[in-house]
Parts: C-alpha cells; structure tokens; sequence
C-alpha cells in the first residue's frame, strides 16, 4: 500500500478496468486523465489506450454523457469526467435517458457507464458556477441513476471500481475540495459497496450526518466535541441514491439527536432527505442542519469563507442540539 | 476518406434568396418533390452506377414491398381499433405515408446475429415503422402498444418507448434531440472497439433545430464515426411547419457544412432510399465516417393519434384539430398522396417483373391476415401486475412502494 | 366573475399585462397562446399582438428560456411556456445565469421574467419523460429564482401577474393535470403573493402539505376525514422557493403531526424539505410523507395509477398518523 | 436584406480535403494569418470601398489606440502584481495579444446614453479587455478584480462576472456557451420594441464545439436579429487547439451555413476589426439581420493566470504547466507577438499622419500613469462586509444565514 492522491487513485481504478475491458472507453475535455504520485508510475490514459478509446473533445458536456450513454446502450462500458463548470449540461440526458430507459424498456436496456461530475464549492474567489456545491440534489432526486459521493481516496477508488463494474448508470460526484487528500490506497481493484453509509466514528450523544465536502469539517468539529467530552456518533452518507436509511435509523434511535452538515443549498440539500427519513422512523428526536444559504457563492472570500460551512459551525451547532 | 465534389457543393436553393416567404418556399419545395420523382428514372437511365437495388434478389426486393405493407396495414388496423373500439387503449404516431424511408433504410442493414455484430437503429417518437422494418416482432409491438405484460417491453414503455435489443432497435425516444446524440454515442464505442457495425439514427425536421444538431454533426465528422443520420423531412414538427426553424430548403445543406456526404432522396420511392442507404453503410463500414440523407416525405395522419381520420379510410383530412398556429393544408396531404409508397414500390417491382399484380395483391392480402393476427393477439394478452411497476429501476432488486406513505 | 378555465386564467393575466407593457414577449414552441371560455372571448396572443412579439419556435426549450433571459438583461419583460417534454432543457440556464446573474454582479443584473415549465406526472399510458413529475425538487432547490406550483385557476392567474411584475425571475410550475380545473376568476389582474403558503382546511389534529398536483388529493382525503369526525389541517405550499416556513411551523406546532403529499419522486421530494424545517423546529412530532415512488413512471396504466398517489393513500396514511 | 455574394461561397480551405491532420491544419491556419496581415494592405489600396476608419476623426483613431494600450498595460500590470506581489489575491484569464479586436468592435457601437438606448456587449471568462472597450471604468474594474466592497460589483463577481449595464456591458460569463444565445435574446427584445439597439457576443473558438452555436445562429438568421457574433480565434480553448473541435479551418464558414454573413479579419489589426464592425453594425441597425466575424488572433499569456510569465515581461514563454494533452508551441506565440496589435496600430496612426512617435509615447506614458493609479486606488479599497453575501439573491431582502445551522 502507498500513500495516494484522490485523483490518483481514481484514476487507478479506471486504468485496472481498462486494461481488462478493451472496449471501454474515457472520454475527457479539460482534465487530462493523468496522475503522478510519489513512488509510483505516471497514469496517462490517453498514451496507453490511445486516442480512440480515450478522448479529449470540445466544449461540450451534454456530448460527452450521451456519447458514455450510448456507448453502453452499445455494450461497451464507457465513463466521462465533467468538470464542474458544465456539471448541468448533462442533467437533462441523464434524467430523461440514463435514469428512465432501463425502466422504459422493461428491462431491456443496459448501461454499465459512469458520469464523473465534478462539483466545486471550496474555491473562494471565483463566484457563481466556479465556486457553487449544488447539484448533488439534482442529481439525488432523479430515478434510475446511483448517485454516489465518496469522501476519501480509499472510496474514491473502490466506488469507482464498482461504479464502472455496475450494469448501472453512476452518477460519481467529485467534490473538487477532496481533490488534496491523500490516504493510502490499495494497488489492486477492489470493491466499496454502492449502497451502503459509513459509520465513520461512534458515540451516543448526538449523530452528525455529513457527505462528501463535509465530511472533513464533520470530522474535524466531531474530534473537538471529542476533547470536550462529548460522544458523537459521525456517519458519512456516501451514497445519495439509494440512501442507506437504515444506517441513519438505527443511529438516530440510539442517540435521539441528529445534526446534518452539507456544502449544498440549505432547501432540498441532502441533509434534508436525511432529516425526513429519520423522522418518519424515529420519535421524540432533536434536529438541526447546517448547509450553505439559499445563495449562489460570492467571489469575495470575506462573504463566501462567512458563508461556506465549516468545522467551527458544525461545533457549535452540535453543543446547542446536545445542550 | 473525404467525399464528392458534390457533397461539397451546397445546395443553391439553399444559400439563394433568405430569407424564404413561406409561400416562396413551398413552390421551391414542390418543385424540388418533381425533380425528386424524376430522381429514380434519372438513375435508371445513367444504368448501374450507384443503383444498387438493382442488384438484389427477387426475394428482398419482395421482401421489401411486404414490409412497406406490414407497416402500413399496422398503422391502418390500429387507426380503425382507435377510432372504432372504444375499449382499445392504444395510441400510435401514425407512419403512414412514410413507410419506404424506415423500409428502404433497414434492408440495407445488418439486422440479425449477436448483439455485438448488428447494426443498431436510434427511432423517434414516430416508432412503429422503423421498428418492423429493424425486425422487431408485429406480435409483441402490439402487445406493448396496448400495454400488455407479454408486450415487447412488458408494458413499461408502449409506443414511445419500444425497444428491442436483440434486432438491433434501440429504440423509440420520446424526446427530440437527444437521439442523433446518442445514437453517435454507439457510433463511438463502434469506432473505439474496432467493429464494422454501424449505427444509425432517424429524426424528423424537427430535430434540425435542436441543439443536439450540431452535436451530433460536429463530433460524427470530427470523429469519423460509423454513423448516418436519416433526417425524416414530412415537412412539419408538431403544429408548425419546418419553414418556422429551419432556414434551409434542404436540411442536408446544414450536414454538408460539416463536410458530411449528404443525400436528398425522395422518400416515397423505397428505390431511392435503399441506394442512397447502401452507399452511406458502405462509406460507415469501410471507416469512411458520417454520412445524412434527407428523406422528403409526408405522413398522412395529424402529429398524434387519429383526429380527423375515419375507419377504413387511409390519411386524416380537414385540419388537425390540436393545430393551431400552423396547419398543414388538405390540399398539401392530397397532393403528397398521389405518391404512394405502396403504389410507387409495387409498379416498380411489377415494372421489373419481379412480380405481378395478381402476386401483389397476394401479398397484401397475406399480410393483412398477419396484421389482424397480430392485433388478435395482442388483445388475448395478461394486463400488468401493478408491483411490478417497482421493479426495472435498477438491473437488481426493487425500489420501495411510497405512495402509501 | 365567470367560471374560468386553467388555461384561460392564466392567459388572461398574460394578455392583461402584454397590453400595459408593448415590450412584452411570449416564446412558445407546441402550446400555441390562444384560449376560449363559455361566455368569454377567444384569448390569442399570437395574432393580438403579432409575430414579433408573440413567436413560434423550433424544438429547442434552452433557446426558449434563454432568450427570454436575455430579453429581460435587456429591460423587456419576458416569458416562455415550456412543454413538459423539454421540462429539463432549460435547467442549465435557469440555474447558473438565471439564478446566479443579480447576485454575482452586485445586484446591477435584473430579469423580469417567466418560465413556465410544464409538469407531467398525471397521464397514464405514456411512460417516461411523458408521465414524471419530478423536475420541482430540482428547481426548488436552486438559488436566486422563485418557484411556485400554483394549484387553482385563481391562484394560477393571480400569482402568474405577480410573476410578471417581479423582478426576480420566476419558475411557474404549471402541473398539466390541473388544466382541466375550473373555477371563478376575476377578469380584472390581481396579484397573489409569491412567497406565502395557504391553510386550505383549518383543523387540529393532523396537517397535511401539499402542493400543486397534489392538492385535489390532499383536498378530497381531507374531506372524508372530516366525515369521519376527524379535523385535518390541509395547507397548500404554493411556493417552493422561498417555501413558508412560518405557516407550516405553526400549524405543525398545534397539530404535533405531519403529512406531506407530492407526486414527485419520494427521495429529495418538497415534502422532505418540509418534514426537515418543522422537525427543526417542532419537538415531538409524528411525521409521514406520501409521494411516487423513485421510480420512472410505467406505461402500463395499471401499474402507473396504481403509483401515483391518490387520495386513498392520502386518507389512509392520515389515518395511521392520527391513529 | 440578404447578403453578398462572397458571404455565400463557402471557403475553400474549410471544404476541402477533410480530415485536416493537425500539421497539415497549422499551416494552412499560418497561410490564412499571412493572407490576412496583407489584407488591411489590399484594402488600402482598393481605395475607400468599405474603409470606413478612413473617415474617423484623429481623435477617435488616437482613442482607438489609447483603448489598446489601457487594455494592454491593465494586463500587464495585473500580470506583474499577480507574479510580485503576494498579497495581491485578484487573477485574470489574460487577453493581451487580444487587444485589437475588444477595441475594433466597441468602436463601432453606440457605447453611452439611456440604457434603451445603447448597444449592448456579452462577453466572456476573458472579459478585462472587452470591458474596457466598452467603457467600463478602470479603477472600479480593479477593485473588483481584488475583491472589493466599492468595486464594480461590489466584490459579488470578480474577474469572471464583470458586469455594467449602465455602459451596456452586460458582462462576463465564466461558461463557455450560454452567452451567445443569451445575447441574441437581447437581440430578440430590440426587434420585437422597434429599438434600433444592437446586441453583439465575444466568444472564442470554443464555443464553436457548443451546442449553444446551432441554437444562436439559427434563431438569430430566422428572426433575423440585431445580434452580431464576434468569434476570437485564438487557435486554443484552454489545453486543446481548436482542430479538436472544429473541422472548419475558419469558422466563420459555419455561420455562412446558415445564411449569415461572415467575415474573416485579421484580430492583431484595429483597422480591419472596426472595418468589418461598421458594416456589421449598420446591417443590424437598418434591419439587415445578423453577422458574424471571426477574428484571428493569439493570447500571450497562458489560458489562466500567469503561469509561466516574468515580472516586466510581456507574454508567458514555455509550454503552460496546466496544459497535458494539448500544447501551444513557443515558436507560435513569438511568430505571433511579431504581429502585436499595439505595434500595427501605432505603426498605422503614424503612417497615417494622425500622430508621431513622440505623441504616441506621450500617449502611452499617459496610459500607464493612469493604469498605476487605478490598481493604487483599488488597493485602497475596503473588503466586503461578510454578511452582504445574503443579499442580492432576489431584488430585495436578504435569505437567511443557514451555515450556523
Ligand atoms: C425536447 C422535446 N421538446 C418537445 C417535444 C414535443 N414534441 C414531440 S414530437 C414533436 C415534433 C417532432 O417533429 P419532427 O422531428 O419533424 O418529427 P415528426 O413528428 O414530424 O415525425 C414535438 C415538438 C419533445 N418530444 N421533446
Ligand atoms: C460549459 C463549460 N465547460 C467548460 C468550461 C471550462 N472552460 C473555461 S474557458 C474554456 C476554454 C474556452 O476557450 P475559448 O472559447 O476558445 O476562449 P479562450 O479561453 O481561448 O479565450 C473552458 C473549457 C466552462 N467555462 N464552461
Ligand atoms: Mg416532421
Ligand atoms: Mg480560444
């Protein structure tokens, strides 16, 4: 095991399954599917399957889905990196085409294809589209797609392994914030479940449900709860579609208190869905949510930093819920 | 592979004259449908070159003509169940009158083998046709069409949404504009993977002004993809007339601006269709990429449904009732029925000698009894099972029912 | 007053302001502007106000909306009914330049605008893009637009003149199952709030929220509730964006149970979002939350109406809570 | 109004020998560059015909090359903070090398009076230059650009949200796609009040590849608009050269596809950009319809920020780091900056008697001073109250702070 780079892990996983399946193809349009990671080769899709099963297009994100879409209508596994500037143009396709055809046809329809969609949301500077965390609920609320958020590299890698390996369309969310943490991961393929949360810590104080950009500040505030003698339980969602609410049940019946924490919108963010379920099972519970406002992010990093949850946040909502 | 001086030509009615009056612009395309129907006899007159139809068996060319009246008397049966029995659910997006583009289109293609081997067809919200023509089953179409458990796709997509795999059909879409999209899309992996199959998508004038267009073009040329695009021009999209959207005469002058081969074809006359098909899967085949052809034709029902149609009678007259700010004239429909594919198909393979009238009426009468079969059946079919409305959302497993809360 | 239609109701507010306002345009593609209504006379914008304001177009629903975008960052008021079938065309559009524009120029950007954007999710029989339901979570939970699902005639024509004069772009949510709604409808214009939910039914022992399509069910489940001696609270949402907090939270802190109705796919639904406001909100409450399931909606329509939730499972549902 | 003739003969380099294998792509593009600088020549000797800056005042034509320096020092002397000065926090997707064409194109619109009144500008994720030309004020720009509570927007946008209405520059958009046909919607609403506004889009070659393109140029030829489509050519969209999005050598090709008359300019020379402009502006202007021109022309400095660049050093020089699978060659870019837009305007005032080279310095150092003391005030300014980032949502109000939970 080595000490790896989000990008370079995922980008591991899509090498492995590359090599077993010459049909699948990886199509990209301003990230290079390219890694270098200290004491390991340099991943460089493009030069080793070359530039008829991996390639560099133009500006076009609505391309890109429905080409990975009809690709896999055609057999062949096939995966899209958006960056997060275009990470809307697909929705249409992906909703109407990617979610519904399998159903449509009853069951005649097959895509084993993945849509990375990279989403911003930690950038301070660049406003509007370069620095929004929003359409993880878009995404969440649609039929037919798994939407998948993983928060480490070691997920990273493993979801990719199974997202690209699922007779399923994925929609694989990036948050581009997670892109600097490093882990160790795995050389091999292996596998991390598309359906299942994570208990990331345990307690019985209070539950903190966080996902994807939140998990490090959910992490963060849940350690210094710690040093104030506080017990919280942390479980990181990971998967939007189909939400593991049994995970988030049982915690919530333990603990009587649940706190969600999202970088999304704070109407319909994920946390929402979260807070509903559990209310529908569990009775005589306390809730609290923290997300970003109804507001697209500033470019002023003095509003947006304000603005943007954080672990100091997630603290203090956590000592109001539990006192 | 490039392609012909003439591709490269565009079409003069095309770049003279914007912006057309729409009245202008019918007499252009009127005289543009003479000088198609002449195409056949030009091309007979030149002898072989490029007239590939020529070269086919009896048996296909026959083959042909049945399937042009399979598809006919499907449309003309369900239009009589729609208006006449009350308690027939189905609907369709009538093809008639468009019947050779779909027919004359799939026979030049690879409709059966392994799935890794056919030819694959991306349809429209217009299905019926294209998907006999691919070989999709007249039983289990019907079936779905009404929404039965054993239809094609087991009730879950009915006519919007047929689908079948295993001959190539992938199927109906109910959207406009994400198809050509898609379907360059199977083109791609074709290419990726090093298969000679070919990947073919139909779309209606409508589908000029979508977004997806250019898409679709843009990529299929830049890419070289194993890909033709059979532009279905029956002159409206909807209530309004193509004249609202597109500023060409020919849409295939907009697929020759990206350097894609393109073909005006008169879409009435199988003939035509098949020869302008042939060249355009050989070009895909050989890795010569992308090529369009336009099929001017016309449908002989309103948009959806039967409004205005009578039983046993073909076509639906008079103005579609749900038009409103564009209508297609009666006289326009008259006009376009004068040249049948039915009519054109059959005095052409009587002219050759291929067959003779009694032999025509033969096969009508062979395939009215399939069709009727077919319909018989579907009817004798089980309903849905309502839970299994869960099921399909994912390749495993069910989703939960929560509409009880 | 007269009888009105849907349809006609909300033309006739168009028409209203079309004529104070010569700079106003209307964009449709297969809806042609044009009404009738027993003792009332034809509305047809097309031809009352000609071609150049009033215009037929191409499929192309992104065009649509963003024309009508840049109508009103030109200083023309504007508005396009999209058809349900192109629901998501326009979705990239509304979220990052709609939504975003006032807010990332400082507040110099303002568009007077109106998208209405067809909904489906009633018809059975046509699967698909042409039965869901499903787009108002999407739309809700974007910043910087205003989203409200009318669910009368009246409300239809009052809150699309309030969505005319605003200055903040609207999405008109216009659930095609309620065309067939009828009811008196002033002919003069009139204005109903753009930020305000309405009690429907008042009563004390359980609320349910709804919205739009769901309405007539909540409606109707109430009413035989009643007969059956119990006093449901029936609250109509109105407005997704910004939803009415204040009104649910009150209503739920007397009735201590919740109901919410949508035919919108369960996972990330409005009503989840108004389960998670009450919840943080209101302690030892019971909740339930009625919706489609996360499903496409079948063709077939045994198995489709047999999904969609109707007012047995309203009543039923409302029944268990209560009981 | 139709249009020329020429404007209907397809360019011969963009039909012919399709694919361009990239080499064989770079020298056609070097020829046409070659062609072009002798354009302004051509036309110069062709007399007056089309040569409208001819008839400018002096004082217009030494605003024109005031414009180009204010635009060309702004950069680099943002570059040269961005480099030096680590507490500066602003970033810049630069557009020197650019210059000629934001200055050409603003020349020819009306720029100040009522905003019912003035033409409008949509520009792009590279907007500093075109904002300047369209009169936005520099030091407000500045402040913007670093973050600032008194800065154009109010420290809401930054660099890639620049925006003006009160000079009609509606302003920058960091997607590439959507502004076009944003801008024909303005376009739109001129036509159906009777205004005789024009509306005019910036985008570069990238947006060629968007499906945005089709839906522009299509509504903006049917409805004939008031809209023209300033393509900035700069061979490159971020870290792939354009022949991996266009089969089209000039671009401009596409747009006469449509009916849409087209024009290829040198970008590097004011001259020929405010030449087509004019002709452009008064087609729109008298209901002529839409026009697009597609100007050549080159960054110097990489596609974000200022990799690769030196303090006091005009250009960024070796390939840009960001860049993996497409890269600009060195050689380009100095075979470019022999063409500087700063130079050939210079150079023509001078020829033309307008100025000498002692008043062109002055002009310069005049620009300069002006240029320091904008970033000087700028730095001067407060930040932004942290709480403003709730307002503006709507028109009026604030949305509650969510982050506390
Ligand atoms: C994105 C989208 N917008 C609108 C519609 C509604 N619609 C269905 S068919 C149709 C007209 C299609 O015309 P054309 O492509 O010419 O095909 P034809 O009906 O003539 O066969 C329209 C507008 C749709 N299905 N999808
Ligand atoms: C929809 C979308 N996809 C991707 C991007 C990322 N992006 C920003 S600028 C750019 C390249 C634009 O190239 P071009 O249009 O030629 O303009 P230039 O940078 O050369 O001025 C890209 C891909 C974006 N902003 N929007
Ligand atoms: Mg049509
Ligand atoms: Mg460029």
């Amino acid at each position: 095991m080595t000490e790896k780079s989000w990008l370079y892990s995922v980008l591991e996983a899509v090498q492995g399954e590359m090599r077993e399946d010459p049909a699948m193809t990886w199509l990209f349009e301003l990230t290079p599917p390219v890694a270098s990671n200290p004491g390991m080769p340099v991943i460089n899709l493009e030069t080793e399957f070359g530039r008829k099963r991996v390639v560099n297009t133009g500006i076009d994100e609505n391309w890109m889905v429905s080409t990975v879409i009809g690709s896999g209508l055609a057999g062949s596994r096939s995966a899209t990196y958006v960056p997060y500037q275009g990470a809307a143009m697909p929705f249409q396709v992906i909703q109407n085409h990617a979610g519904k055809l399998r159903h449509m046809t009853g069951g005649k329809a097959s895509m084993p294809v993945v849509f990375i969609i990279e989403l911003t949301g930690q950038t301070p500077g660049f406003a509007g589209q370069h620095s929004d965390y929003e359409l993880d609920t878009a995404y969440a609320h649609i039929a037919g797609v798994r939407t998948v958020v993983p928060s480490t590299p070691y997920d990273a890698k493993g979801m990719m392994v199974s997202a690209l390996r699922s007779p399923d369309p994925v929609v694989y969310l990036y948050p581009a914030g997670l892109r600097t943490l490093t882990e160790e991961v795995p050389d091999g393929q292996y596998e991390v479940p598309l359906d299942k949360a994570a208990v990331r810590m345990e307690g019985g104080d209070l539950t903190i449900v966080g996902n994807g950009p939140s998990m490090p500040i959910a992490m963060e505030a849940a350690g210094r709860l710690k040093e104030e003698g506080m017990s919280p339980e942390v479980i990181d969602l990971r998967v939007l579609k189909e939400m593991d609410t049994e995970t988030l049940v049982n915690s919530v019946a333990k603990t009587k208190r649940l706190l969600t924490v999202d970088q999304s919108y704070y109407t319909l963010c994920p946390g929402a869905e979260v807070i509903a379920r559990v209310a529908e099972n569990v009775e005589g519970a306390r809730y609290k949510r923290v997300a970003f406002p109804d507001a697209p992010p500033p470019a002023s990093p003095e509003m947006f930093l304000w603005m943007r949850p954080n672990a100091d946040h997630v603290f203090d909502a956590a000592t109001q819920l539990v006192g | 592979m490039g392609y012909s001086k003439d591709d490269a030509t565009p079409d003069a009615e095309a770049t003279e004259g914007f912006p057309i009056s729409r009245r202008g612009f019918l007499r252009i395309a009127g005289l543009t449908g003479a000088g198609l129907s002449l195409g056949t006899g030009l091309a007979r007159a030149n002898g072989e070159i490029g007239f590939w139809a020529k070269d086919l068996s009896d048996d296909k060319l026959v083959d042909m003509y049945a399937m042009i009246l399979r598809i006919r008397w499907h449309e003309r049966t369900m239009a009589d169940k729609m208006l006449g029995d009350p308690d027939y659910r189905g609907y369709n997006h009538f093809y008639a009158g468009q019947e050779a583009v779909a027919t004359g289109v799939c026979a030049a293609l690879r409709n059966d083998g392994a799935f890794d081997q056919i030819d694959l067809v991306y349809s429209t919200h217009r299905p019926s046709g294209h998907a006999l023509a691919k070989g999709v089953d007249m039983k289990a179409m019907c079936a779905e069409n009404d929404f039965r458990a054993t239809g094609l796709n087991n009730g879950y997509g009915a006519e919007m949404h047929l689908s079948d795999p295993s001959v190539g059909f992938i199927g109906a879409d109910g959207m406009v504009g994400p198809g050509p999209v898609l379907a360059q899309g199977s083109a791609f992996s074709f290419r990726a993977r090093g298969s000679d199959q070919v990947s073919v998508v139909f779309g209606g004038d409508g589908t000029y002004a979508t977004p997806h267009f250019h898409s679709t073009l843009n990529n299929a040329k830049l890419l070289d993809l194993p890909f033709i695009y059979i532009l279905e021009n029956n002159l409206y999209h909807q209530y309004a007339h193509y004249s609202y959207s597109s500023p060409h005469v020919d849409i295939a002058t907009a697929a020759r601006g990206y350097g894609i081969p393109a073909e005006v074809v008169d879409g009435q006359d199988v003939i035509q269709v098949y020869n302008a098909m042939y060249e355009a899967v050989e070009r895909a085949r050989t890795g010569g990429g992308p090529s369009f052809i336009e099929a001017k034709t016309y449908r002989y029902y309103n948009h959806w449904g039967a409004p205005g149609a009578k039983v046993g009678e073909l076509g639906a007259f008079g103005y579609d009732p749900l038009a409103i700010s564009s209508f297609r004239p009666e006289r326009e429909l008259r006009a376009w029925m004068q040249r049948d594919p039915v009519d054109i198909c059959r005095a052409t393979l009587i002219d050759w000698g291929v067959i003779d009238a009694a032999r025509a009426d033969e096969i009508e009468a062979e395939v009215r009894a399939e069709v009727d079969e077919a319909f018989a059946w579907a009817a004798e079919q089980p309903l849905c099972n309502p839970e299994d409305g869960l099921k399909h959302v994912f390749a495993t497993g069910e989703v939960p029912a929560r509409q009880f809360g």
